[in-house]
C-alpha cells in the first residue's frame, strides 16, 4: 500500500516535472508571445498540479495535505488570471499575435 | 534607591529611546508648534542625560547597559565609555542649539505642511547618532546608521533648491554603499569571532585563525565609514549635501554626523582591532596620512574657488576632517587629543557658521559671493560674527580652533614629524585664504549700503547662532570640558585596546 | 449577512486549516482574524456573491474534475507540439459569444479557457469572448464548446 | 582550513563568490549607469549580495531551519537570519527614499539620467554667470 | 540569479529592469531557502517580488521615462568593481569554509541561542526569539528605520497647497 | 524522488530565466518571470519535502500570493485606467 | 480595472483570504515563518491589491491616509513602549520577563506586542508609501 | 601718584591692556562726534601713559608684578608680569600714542580721510594688545596678543578700501600670519611640549631642555617667526603696508607693530633660551649672519628707493635688523645696546614718519626726487626730519649714537668682526640714504613756488617725538637703567 502510494507519487513527481521541463522549452522554442503563453501554462497547470498531486500523496491526509490544496487553488486560480491580463495587455498594447492565416479581426480589440 | 538613582541606570539608552519615541508623536501631533515644543524638550532631556552620563563615566568608567537584560554577547550591549559620552553629548548639544534656530529658520526654508515632519526628522536623526555613539554591538551600529542617514537624505531634500534633491540622491547612493561596505566589514568580522558584540569581538580577534578576512574587514569598515565621515576622495556628496540642505540641516549635520563616523573610525579601530594590528602590519598609517593631508590641501584649495559660501564652507568641511583623520593616524594621546578635540571644535564652529549663513541667506537672498558685497554695512552682527568663527577655523588663538591645531601640531612635533607640522599650519594658511574672501567681500568691497540686503538677520536666527559662535570661542579658552575629557578618552582608548 | 456569516466560517476554517495548533489563544486569535477579515471585507465591499460563489454549490466541483480532464488531455496535445521537431502550430484568434449570463460565470468560462493549455482568453465580457488558440482546432474548439455548457449549468445551478 | 589545495579552497568558498559577483555587478551597475532608478536597483542588487555572504555559512548540511522541533537536533545559526531580515528592510526603505527623490527630481529637472541632470545644472550656472 | 544580474546589466529598458530585479528577488528568495533561512526567505519574497516591485513600478509610472541614458564609460566602473571584489575574496578565501560546524560563528553565542532558548524565551522559532528578544533593538531600530523612510517619503511627495502651487 | 521534481523544476527555471534575458518585448520578460515564479512557488513546497520541513508550504503561499499581485501591479501599469492614463508611454516597443 | 471582471472577481475572492493569511503569518511568527514584518507587508499588499483593482480613491475612503498615519506612528510606539513599560516595571529596556508573573510568560507577552508593533508600522509604511507615489501620479495628470 | 591710578600694580597691569580697548568701544559709540571721540582718544592715552609711567618705580624697585588670569591648558595660561624690558616697551608705545594720536587728529582731518571712527578704534585696539604683548608673562600670552595685533592693524593697512590698498593688505597679513602661523606657532607648541610651561624665566626657560642643532631650530622659528621684526625674507609686508595713510606707517614702523616685532625677538631670546644656551651653541652665529644680511641689503634697497615712504621702509627693515643682530651677538652690552636702539628707533622713525606725512598732507609730495627746497617751505617739519635721519645713523644730538655705540662695544667684546663690519657698512649707507634728502630740502632750491607748514597738531607731535629723541641722546638714564635691568 505505502510503496503503491509511494510509486503513484514518484509517478507524479516525474511527470509533472517533466510537463514543467516541456512548458520551459516551449517558452523558448514558440515563435511569439502569445504561443509562448501557451507553453507557459503548461507548467501553471499539469506541471504544477501533478507535482503537488504528488506531494500530497506524500504528504498523507492533514495539514500539510490542505496547505498543498490551498497552494493548488491558489495557482490555478492566479495563473489563468495573470496570463489572461498579460494577454490582454499585450494586445492593447500592440503586440500583434502571430496568426497561421488572416483571421477577420475587424473590431479592434 | 531614589528615582534619580533608578534613572541614572539608565542613562545610556534615555537619549535613543525618548527621541525615538518622540518621532512618532510629532507625526501624531501633526502641529508645527507642539511638534516644535516636544523636540526641544526631547532634546534638553536627551542633553542633559548625556551630560550626566559623561560625569557617571567620570565616576565609575566603563558603563555597559544589557537591553532586554540579556547579558552582553547573547544581546545587545550599549556601552557608555570617555570617549562615547563626549561625542553624545556634542550631539545633543548642537541638537539643542539648531532646534531654537530652526523654529524659526524653517519659517522660510521649508514648506509650511513639512513643518511637523522636519522635527519627526530631526529627531529620528538625533536618536540614530545618538545610538551610534551608544551602543556597544556592530549590527546594532549600522541600524541605527541607517536611521540617521535616512533622515538625513530627507533633511536635505527638504531644501528649497532643487539640486538639494540631486545632493540628497547622490548622498543617498554613496551613504547606503559605505553602509554596505560597513556591513560586509562587520560580517567578516562576525564570520570570525562569531560574536557581534564588540568587546567580545575584540577580545576574539586575536584568536582569529586567518587575518585575511580580518584585513579585508578592516579595509571594508574604513571604506565605509570614510564614506560616511567624507574623507578625501571620498567626499563627493558632501558639498551639495551641505550647499543646497536648509540651513539648520547645513548646521547639523556639519556639526555632527561626520563628527560621529569619526567617533565610529575611532572605535574600529582602536577598540576593536587595536591600534596595534591597525597601523602596525597594515600601512594604515601612511595611507590616512596621504589622505589627510590630500583633504586638507585639495578641499582647501578647492574651497577658494568657491563662488557660493555654503560651498566654500562645505569644501572647508572635508579639509577639517583631513585635520581629523591626521590626528587619529598619529595614534597617540595628543594625536587622538587633537582628534577629538577638533571633533567638538570644529562642530560648533562650524554649525555656528552654517547657521549664520542662513541668515545671510535670508537676507541677502543667497549666498553667492557676488550677492554679499558690502554685507558688513547691512548685517553687522553678522558679518563680525562670521568672522570670528572664520578666525577660529583658521586657528586663531583665542579661538577653539587654536587648540585643535595645538594637539595636531604637539602630536607632529612629539613624533619628530616637522614636516607635518608645517604641512598642518601651511594648509591652516589656505583656510585663512578663503576665510579672507568673506572678509573681502563683506566688508572691503561693494557699496556702501547694499540695498538688496534687508539687515541684519532676525533675532530667532542670530541668538541661537551667536550662542553657538560663543562656543565655539568659550572653547578656545575654556578647555576643561572639551581638552580634559578628550583626553581621557584618548589615554582610554589607547590603553583600553585589545 | 447570511453571506458574511459564510465567509467568516470559512475563512475561520481557512485559519484552522493553516494553523495547525490548536490552543486557546491562536484558536481565539483565529476567530478575531476571520472575525476583522469579514468587516474589512464588508468594508471594503467585496463580500457579495461574485466574491464569496456559495451560489455555485458542489456543481463546481464536479466542474473542476471534469475540467481536470479536459486540461491533462490539451497538455499533452500542447507537449507533443512543444516537443514535435517542426513546432506544428497554426496560431489563431477567434471571437465568439459565450451563453453565460453572469459576470462571475463569463470569468469562470475565461479563466477555465485560459488555464487549459493550447488556449487562452484575452477579452471577456458580455458582448463577446476573444480567445487565441495554439491551434485552428484548438481555438475553434472552444465556439459553442462542452465547457460553455458545463458553466452556464453550474451558474444557474441554484 | 581541511581542503588544503586551492582548489579546494576555491570550492569550500564557492557561495562567498556569488557574493562576490552579485557585489560587482550592483557597484558596477550603481556607478557605469546614468539612469537614476538604475543606479537604485544596483545598489539594491549591491545590498542583497550581503544577505548570501551572512546567510550562507550560517547553514550546516545537516542542519535545519531554525524552528526547533524534537525531531531535529542540528539547527542552521539563527543570528545571521535576524540580521539580514533587518538589512532587507534597511534595504527597502532605502529604496522607497530614493524612489521618492527620484521622482522629485523628475519633476524639478524633467529627466532621471545623471548626465542630462548634471547639463542642465551647468547650463544654468553658465547663464547666471553671463548675465 | 547570475544571469538574472547580467540580464539587468544589460538591459536598458527600464521597464525589464523591475521586473528582472523581481525575478531575481524570487530566486533569491529560493536560495535562502535552501540555506535554511526561511524567515528571510519569506521577507524577501514580500519585499523584493512583492513591495519593491510595486514602488519601482509606481516610481516608473510618474517619472515616465524609458529611455535610460547613454551609457558611462565602463572600465572605471569596472575596475572599482573588480578591486572591491578582490578584496572580497582575498578576504573571503581565509574564511571558514561552507557548512564548517567549527566555524567561530557555531560555536560561539549562536549555540546559546540554539540551546538556552527553550528555558529562556521557549518559543519555537528561534529567529523569532532572537529578532523580537535577544536583539530586540536592533528590530525597533528596525521598524524606526521602516517608520523614517515612510515619513521621509511622505516629507518628500506630500502635495504642496494650492497656494503654494500657484505662488 | 523529490531530487528529480526538484532538478526539473531547476531546469524549467533556467528556461524561463533564458526567456527573461531574451526578450524580446517587456510582455516576454513579464511571462516568463510570472513563469518563474511559478516554478519557484513548486520548487519552494518540493524544498519542504525534501528537507523535511513541509510546513514551509507558507511560505510557499506567500511566493504565490506575491506572484498574482505582482503581476497585477505590472498591469496597472500599462493601464493606470484609474490614474487617468494618456497612454502616450510607449512601453511595448521593443529594445534596441 | 474595475470593468476587467476577471480581475475584479479574483481579488474579491483572494482579499478577504489574504487578510487572514497576513494575520496568521502574525500569529505564527512564533511558531514557523513569518512575524510581524511580513504580517504587515503582506497585510499592505492586499490593500494595494484592493487599489489596483478598485482604484486609489476607493481604498483611500475606505483605509483612510489619517489612518495609515496613525498606524505608522503607532507601531513604532507600540514597540517603544513595551520597552518604557519594562523601565517602568524596574528592567533594563525592553526587558520582557518583568512583563508578566514569570519570564517566559512575560517573554511572550513582550514578542507579541513587539511583533505586533512591527507589524502596524511596517503595513502602515508600506501603505502610505503607496499611496504617496500613486497619489503624486494622479496630480501630475491634471 | 594720580588719583584714578591707585589701584595695585597687577590690576594697573590689566588696565593698561583692557582700557585702550574700553576706549576702543567708547569711540565707535562717538562715531558721530568726532570731537568727542577724539578727545576720547586722546585722554585715554594720556590716561595709558601715565598708568604705565605709575608702574615704572616699581620695576625700577625689582618688583616684579604678576598677574595670572587663567589657564586655557595645563602650563598655559594667559599671565602678565612687569618686567624691565616690557617696561620699556611699554613706555614707548604708551608715550607714542599720546604723540600720534595728535598727529593723527590733523592728518586725518587734514586729508579728509574717510571711516576715520574705524581708524581710531583699530588705532586703539593696536596700542591695547601692543601693551598686551608689553607685558607678556608667557610665550603664550605673547603670541595671543601678537596675532590681535596683525588682525587688527589690517583694517588700517587697507584703511583706504582700493585695489591697491587690498593688495597691500593681502601682502601685510599674508607674510605676518603666514610667520607666525607656519613657524612662530611650532615653536610656542614645541616650548610647551618641552617645558611644560611657556613661562619667560630669567635665565632661559628652555635653558636645559634644547640641545645641539636643535637650539638652531628653535631659534630659527623664532626669528623668522616673528614676521614682524621683518628679518629678510619677512620683511616684504613692510614695504607692502606703505598703502597706508602716514599715522598708520607710524603705527607700524614706530609705535607698536614692528617694535613688537624686535621686542618679542628680543624677549624670547633674553627669557626663552636664555645667554647661556645660545652661548653654548652655534645659534646665535647663524642669526647673527642672517641679521647682517638684512641689516646691509636692506640698507642697500632703501638708496635705490626714490618713494620717501619706501625708503623709510627699508630704513625700518636695516634698523630693526640692528636690535636682532644686536641680542644675536649675546653681550651684555648689546643686548643693552638693543634695548636702547628699540627706543631710539621708535622715536626716530616716528619723527620721520611724522614728517613724511606732514610733507604730504601739506605740499602732497610722496617722492624724494621731488623734495627740493621743502625745507623752506617747511623748515620746522625737515627739522624734525633731520633730527630723526641724525638718529636713525647714529649722529649726535640724536639718541642712536649713544644706542649704536653700545651695539657696537658689545660686537667688539665678543670679537664679532662680521657683526662689526656690518654695523659700520651700514652706518654709512644709512647716511648715504637719509643725508641726501636734508641736503634736498634745506640746501637746493624749491621746484615750485609756495608751500606751508603742516597743520599744528601735526607739528606739536613732531616736536615731541624729535624733542624726546634729543632728549634721550642728553639723558638716557632712565632708558639705560631699564636696560641694564633686562640684562640683570
Ligand atoms: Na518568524
Ligand atoms: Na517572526
Amino acid at each position: 500500500m505505502i510503496s503503491l502510494i509511494d510509486t503513484l507519487s514518484w509517478v507524479c513527481l516525474a511527470a509533472g516535472g517533466l510537463f514543467a521541463a516541456i512548458g520551459g522549452l516551449g517558452l523558448l522554442r514558440m515563435p511569439d508571445f502569445f504561443t509562448r503563453m501557451h507553453a507557459a501554462s503548461l507548467i501553471d497547470t499539469m506541471g504544477a498540479g501533478l507535482i503537488l498531486l504528488g506531494l500530497l500523496l506524500q504528504a498523507g491526509f492533514g495539514l500539510v495535505a490542505m496547505k498543498l490544496l490551498m497552494l493548488a487553488g491558489l495557482i490555478f486560480l492566479s495563473s489563468p488570471t495573470s496570463t489572461h491580463a498579460l494577454a490582454k495587455a499585450a494586445l492593447a498594447k500592440g503586440i500583434e499575435p502571430l496568426l497561421a492565416k488572416r483571421e477577420d479581426r475587424s473590431s479592434k480589440p | 534607591m531614589s528615582l534619580l538613582d533608578k534613572v541614572a541606570e539608565h542613562l545610556p539608552i534615555l537619549p535613543v529611546v525618548l527621541p525615538l519615541l518622540a518621532a512618532p508623536l510629532t507625526v501624531l501631533l501633526r502641529q508645527r508648534t507642539l511638534a516644535f515644543l516636544l523636540t526641544m524638550l526631547v532634546v534638553l532631556v536627551s542633553l542633559i542625560c548625556s551630560v550626566w552620563l559623561l560625569v557617571r563615566v567620570g565616576e565609575l568608567g566603563v558603563i555597559s547597559y544589557a537591553i532586554g537584560g540579556w547579558p552582553p554577547p547573547i544581546g545587545i550591549e550599549y556601552r557608555a565609555d570617555a570617549l562615547n559620552a563626549l561625542v553624545m553629548v556634542l550631539v545633543n548639544l548642537i541638537a539643542s542649539l539648531v532646534l531654537p534656530y530652526s523654529q524659526s529658520s524653517i519659517r522660510e526654508e521649508i514648506s509650511y505642511g513639512q513643518h511637523y515632519l522636519y522635527y519627526t526628522m530631526l529627531l529620528l536623526c538625533i536618536a540614530g547618532l545618538n545610538g551610534i555613539c551608544m551602543t556597544g554591538d556592530a549590527f546594532n551600529l549600522f541600524v541605527f546608521l541607517e536611521i540617521s542617514s535616512l533622515s538625513t537624505y530627507v533633511l536635505i531634500a527638504l531644501g528649497r533648491d532643487r539640486r538639494a534633491l540631486v545632493a540628497a540622491y547622490q548622498y543617498l547612493i554613496m551613504g547606503t554603499i559605505g553602509a554596505t561596505f560597513i556591513v560586509i566589514g562587520v560580517g567578516f568580522l562576525y564570520l570570525m569571532t562569531g560574536t557581534l558584540n564588540l568587546a567580545d569581538m575584540a577580545g576574539r580577534l586575536g584568536e582569529a585563525a586567518d587575518l585575511r578576512p580580518v584585513l579585508a574587514a578592516l579595509a571594508f569598515l574604513t571604506v565605509g565609514v570614510s564614506l560616511k565621515l567624507a574623507l578625501f576622495p571620498l567626499h563627493q556628496w558632501l558639498p551639495n549635501a551641505y550647499a543646497f540642505a536648509p540651513s539648520p540641516v547645513s548646521a547639523f549635520l556639519a556639526a555632527t554626523a561626520t563628527k560621529v563616523a569619526v567617533y565610529v573610525l575611532l572605535r574600529i579601530y582602536f577598540s576593536v582591532f587595536g591600534d596595534a594590528r591597525v597601523f602596525e602590519q597594515l600601512p594604515m598609517r601612511e595611507l590616512m596620512l596621504l589622505l589627510a593631508l590630500a583633504g586638507m590641501f585639495v578641499a582647501s584649495a578647492v574651497a577658494i574657488y568657491q563662488a557660493d559660501l555654503k560651498r566654500l564652507f562645505a569644501y572647508s568641511s572635508v579639509a577639517q576632517i583631513g585635520y581629523i583623520v591626521l590626528g587619529i593616524a598619529f595614534a597617540t594621546v595628543n594625536g587622538l587629543t587633537a582628534s577629538i578635540v577638533h571633533l567638538i571644535n570644529h562642530g560648533v564652529t562650524k554649525g555656528a557658521i552654517f547657521m549664520l549663513l542662513g541668515g545671510v541667506a535670508l537676507r541677502a537672498g543667497g549666498v553667492q559671493m557676488s550677492d554679499l558685497r558690502g554685507l558688513a554695512s547691512r548685517m553687522p552682527i553678522t558679518s563680525f560674527a562670521m568672522v570670528l568663527a572664520g578666525l577660529s577655523l583658521i586657528g586663531v588663538p583665542g579661538t577653539a580652533g587654536f587648540i585643535s591645531k595645538w594637539y595636531l601640531v604637539l602630536a607632529a612635533i612629539e613624533t619628530g614629524q616637522w614636516w607635518l607640522v608645517f604641512a598642518i599650519l601651511l594648509s591652516s594658511l589656505l583656510a585663512v585664504i578663503y576665510v579672507w574672501r568673506f572678509v573681502e567681500v563683506a566688508y572691503l568691497s561693494g557699496p556702501r549700503r547694499n540695498e538688496q540686503i534687508r539687515g541684519e538677520a532676525p533675532l530667532g536666527y542670530l541668538l541661537p547662532s551667536l550662542a553657538m559662535l560663543s562656543l565655539a570661542l568659550w572653547f578656545g579658552w575654556q578647555t576643561e570640558w572639551t581638552v580634559v575629557p578628550a583626553k581621557a578618552a584618548a589615554e582610554w582608548l589607547l590603553s583600553a585596546g585589545p | 449577512m447570511l453571506r458574511a456569516i459564510g465567509l467568516f466560517i470559512v475563512l475561520l476554517v481557512f485559519w484552522l486549516l493553516l494553523s495547525g495548533l490548536y490552543t486557546p489563544f491562536l484558536i481565539g486569535a483565529g476567530v478575531g482574524t476571520a472575525l476583522f477579515a469579514t468587516w474589512f471585507g464588508r468594508r471594503l465591499s467585496v463580500v457579495d456573491p461574485e466574491g464569496q460563489p456559495f451560489q455555485l454549490g458542489w456543481r463546481i466541483f464536479v466542474y473542476w474534475l471534469w475540467l481536470a480532464g479536459e486540461v491533462a488531455k490539451s497538455s499533452l496535445t500542447v507537449a507533443r507540439i512543444v516537443l514535435h521537431p517542426k513546432l506544428p502550430i497554426s496560431p489563431s484568434l477567434v471571437r465568439f459569444k459565450a451563453s453565460q449570463s453572469t459576470d462571475l460565470g463569463r470569468v469562470i468560462h475565461a479563466n477555465s479557457i485560459t488555464l487549459t493549455p493550447g488556449t487562452l482568453s484575452i477579452h471577456c465580457n458580455a458582448e463577446e469572448f476573444l480567445v487565441h488558440g495554439l491551434t485552428r482546432e484548438g481555438a475553434e474548439g472552444c465556439v459553442n464548446s462542452a465547457m460553455d455548457r458545463w458553466v452556464s449549468r453550474c451558474e444557474q445551478g441554484r | 582550513m581541511s581542503p588544503d589545495s586551492l582548489l579546494g579552497q576555491w570550492v569550500s568558498h564557492f557561495s562567498y563568490f556569488i557574493t562576490v559577483f552579485l557585489m560587482m555587478a550592483g557597484l558596477y551597475i550603481v556607478i557605469a549607469r546614468g539612469n537614476l532608478i538604475k543606479k537604485l536597483v544596483g545598489l539594491s542588487i549591491f545590498q542583497t549580495s550581503v544577505y548570501l555572504l551572512y546567510v550562507a555559512p550560517s547553514k550546516l548540511l545537516n542542519g535545519t531551519a531554525p524552528i526547533l522541533s524534537p525531531q531535529y537536533q542540528q539547527y542552521s545559526n539563527p543570528l545571521p537570519h535576524v540580521l539580514i531580515l533587518t538589512a532587507i528592510v534597511v534595504g527597502v526603505a532605502t529604496l522607497a527614499l530614493g524612489l521618492a527623490l527620484v521622482v522629485r527630481i523628475r519633476e524639478a529637472y524633467g529627466s532621471i539620467d545623471e548626465d542630462e541632470i548634471l547639463e542642465a545644472e551647468e547650463e544654468r550656472r553658465r547663464v547666471s554667470e553671463d548675465r | 540569479m547570475v544571469v538574472a544580474t547580467l540580464a539587468l546589466i544589460r538591459s536598458r529598458n527600464l521597464f525589464s529592469v523591475v521586473v528582472l530585479s523581481g525575478v531575481y528577488s524570487f530566486l533569491m528568495a529560493t536560495v535562502l531557502v535552501a540555506l535554511d533561512a526561511v524567515d528571510v526567505a519569506m521577507t524577501e519574497a514580500a519585499v523584493g517580488a512583492g513591495i519593491s516591485t510595486v514602488l519601482l513600478l509606481g516610481a516608473l509610472l510618474l517619472v515616465k521615462s524609458e529611455d535610460t541614458g547613454r551609457p558611462h564609460k565602463p572600465w572605471v566602473p569596472l575596475g572599482l568593481a573588480a578591486s572591491v571584489g578582490l578584496l572580497l575574496v582575498y578576504g573571503a578565501l581565509g574564511l571558514p569554509a561552507f557548512s564548517d560546524p567549527n566555524a567561530p560563528i557555531h560555536r560561539h553565542v549562536a549555540p546559546h541561542y540554539l540551546n538556552e532558548m527553550p528555558k529562556e524565551i521557549d518559543v519555537p522559532n528561534v529567529v523569532t526569539a532572537v529578532l523580537a528578544s535577544y536583539r530586540g533593538f536592533d528590530t525597533l531600530g528596525e521598524v524606526t528605520v521602516v517608520f523614517t523612510a515612510g515619513a521621509g517619503v511622505v516629507a518628500l511627495l506630500r502635495r504642496r497647497r494650492k497656494s503654494e502651487k500657484s505662488a | 524522488m523529490f531530487a528529480v521534481a526538484a532538478i526539473a523544476l531547476l531546469v524549467t527555471l533556467s528556461l524561463a530565466i533564458a526567456r527573461a534575458w531574451l526578450g524580446p518585448t517587456v510582455f516576454d520578460r513579464l511571462q516568463a518571470a510570472n513563469s518563474c515564479g511559478t516554478v519557484a512557488t513548486l520548487l519552494l513546497a518540493v524544498f519542504g519535502f525534501l528537507d523535511g520541513r513541509p510546513e514551509f508550504l507558507d511560505l510557499a503561499l506567500v511566493y504565490g500570493l506575491l506572484n498574482v499581485i505582482g503581476t497585477i501591479a505590472v498591469l496597472k501599469y500599462f493601464r493606470k485606467a484609474d490614474l487617468g492614463d494618456s497612454g502616450v508611454t510607449d512601453t511595448g516597443s521593443e529594445e534596441r | 480595472m474595475r470593468e476587467d471582471l476577471i480581475l475584479r472577481v479574483v481579488a474579491k475572492l483572494l482579499i478577504p483570504f489574504l487578510v487572514v493569511f497576513a494575520l496568521y503569518v502574525q500569529f505564527h511568527g512564533d511558531f514557523g515563518p513569518g512575524g510581524g514584518f511580513q504580517a504587515g507587508t503582506i497585510l499592505a499588499a492586499a490593500v494595494v491589491f484592493y487599489a489596483l483593482i478598485f482604484g486609489l480613491d476607493a481604498a483611500r475612503r475606505q483605509v483612510p491616509e489619517r489612518l495609515v498615519e496613525v498606524m505608522m506612528a503607532a507601531g513604532v510606539l507600540i514597540f517603544a513602549g513595551v520597552g518604557v513599560a519594562s523601565l517602568l516595571l524596574g528592567g533594563q529596556y525592553l526587558d520582557y520577563d518583568l512583563l508578566s508573573h514569570d519570564p517566559i510568560h512575560g517573554q511572550h507577552r513582550g514578542i507579541f506586542w513587539v511583533e505586533l508593533g512591527v507589524a502596524v508600522t511596517v503595513a502602515g509604511v508600506m501603505l502610505k508609501i503607496f499611496y504617496m507615489f500613486a497619489d503624486r501620479g494622479r496630480l501630475d495628470e491634471e | 601718584m594720580d588719583g584714578l591710578l591707585n589701584f595695585n600694580p597687577t590690576q594697573a597691569l590689566w588696565l593698561a591692556v583692557v582700557l585702550p580697548a574700553l576706549a576702543a568701544v567708547a569711540i565707535s559709540l562717538l562715531g558721530r562726534r568726532p570731537n568727542l571721540r577724539e578727545a576720547v582718544t586722546l585722554v585715554t592715552a594720556v590716561l595709558v601713559l601715565l598708568q604705565v609711567v605709575g608702574l615704572l618705580p616699581l620695576v625700577l624697585q625689582g618688583h616684579r608684578p604678576t598677574l595670572d588670569l587663567f589657564e586655557v591648558l595645563p602650563g598655559l595660561n594667559m599671565k602678565f608680569v612687569l618686567e624691565p624690558l616690557g617696561m620699556v616697551f611699554a613706555l614707548v608705545a604708551s608715550s607714542l600714542w599720546v604723540v600720534s594720536s595728535i598727529y593723527s587728529i590733523g592728518y586725518m582731518r587734514g586729508n579728509r580721510e574717510a571711516r576715520q571712527t574705524r581708524f581710531y578704534v583699530c588705532f586703539a585696539l593696536a596700542i591695547g594688545s601692543a601693551l598686551g604683548i608689553a607685558f607678556a608673562g608667557n610665550f603664550f600670552t605673547l603670541f595671543v596678543f601678537y596675532e590681535i595685533l596683525t588682525l587688527i592693524t589690517f583694517p588700517l593697512v587697507t584703511h583706504h578700501g582700493t585695489r591697491k590698498a587690498k593688495a597691500g593688505g593681502r601682502v601685510y597679513l599674508g607674510v605676518l600670519l603666514f610667520s607666525s602661523i607656519v613657524l612662530l606657532l611650532p615653536a610656542l607648541i614645541w616650548t610647551w611640549a618641552l617645558a611644560g610651561s611657556t613661562d619667560f624665566v630669567v635665565g632661559g626657560l628652555l635653558r636645559d631642555k634644547l640641545e645641539g642643532p636643535a637650539v638652531l631650530g628653535m631659534l630659527a622659528l623664532c626669528a623668522f617667526g616673528v614676521g614682524k621684526a621683518a628679518l629678510m625674507p619677512m620683511h616684504r609686508w613692510l614695504p607692502a603696508a606703505m598703502v597706508a595713510p602716514t599715522p598708520v606707517s607710524a603705527l607700524l614702523h614706530a609705535v607698536a607693530v614692528v617694535k613688537a616685532g624686535v621686542f618679542t625677538v628680543v624677549k624670547l631670546v633674553v627669557y626663552l633660551f636664555g645667554f647661556d644656551l645660545l652661548r653654548d651653541s652655534s645659534a646665535a652665529a647663524a642669526l647673527v649672519a642672517a641679521a647682517a644680511f638684512t641689516l646691509v641689503a636692506a640698507s642697500v634697497v632703501a638708496i635705490g628707493a626714490d618713494n620717501l615712504k619706501r625708503r623709510l621702509a627699508y630704513s625700518t627693515i636695516s634698523q630693526l635688523a640692528y636690535v636682532v643682530l644686536a641680542v644675536a651677538l649675546i653681550a651684555p652690552f648689546s643686548v643693552i645696546g638693543a634695548v636702547l636702539h628699540l627706543v631710539a628707533h621708535a622715536f626716530g622713525k616716528i619723527t620721520l614718519f611724522f614728517a613724511a606725512g606732514a610733507i604730504y598732507t601739506a605740499a602732497h609730495k610722496t617722492e624724494v626726487s621731488q623734495l627740493d627746497g621743502i625745507g623752506r617751505q617747511m623748515p620746522m617739519t625737515m627739522t624734525a626730519f633731520a633730527i630723526g635721519a641724525l638718529s636713525m645713523i647714529g649722529l649726535p644730538p640724536a639718541m642712536g649714537l649713544v644706542s649704536k655705540w653700545f651695539i657696537l662695544q658689545g660686537a667688539m667684546a665678543s670679537e664679532q668682526w662680521l657683526a662689526v663690519a656690518a654695523l659700520v657698512i651700514s652706518t654709512l649707507l644709512g647716511a648715504a640714504y637719509l643725508l641726501p634728502i636734508v641736503y634736498r630740502a634745506f640746501f637746493r632750491a624749491p621746484v615750485d613756488g609756495q608751500g606751508e607748514e603742516a597743520p599744528w597738531p601735526m607739528l606739536i607731535a613732531m616736536g615731541l617725538s624729535a624733542g624726546a629723541t634729543v632728549l634721550l641722546f642728553l639723558m638716557p638714564d632712565l632708558a639705560l637703567q631699564l636696560a641694564k635691568l633686562v640684562v640683570g
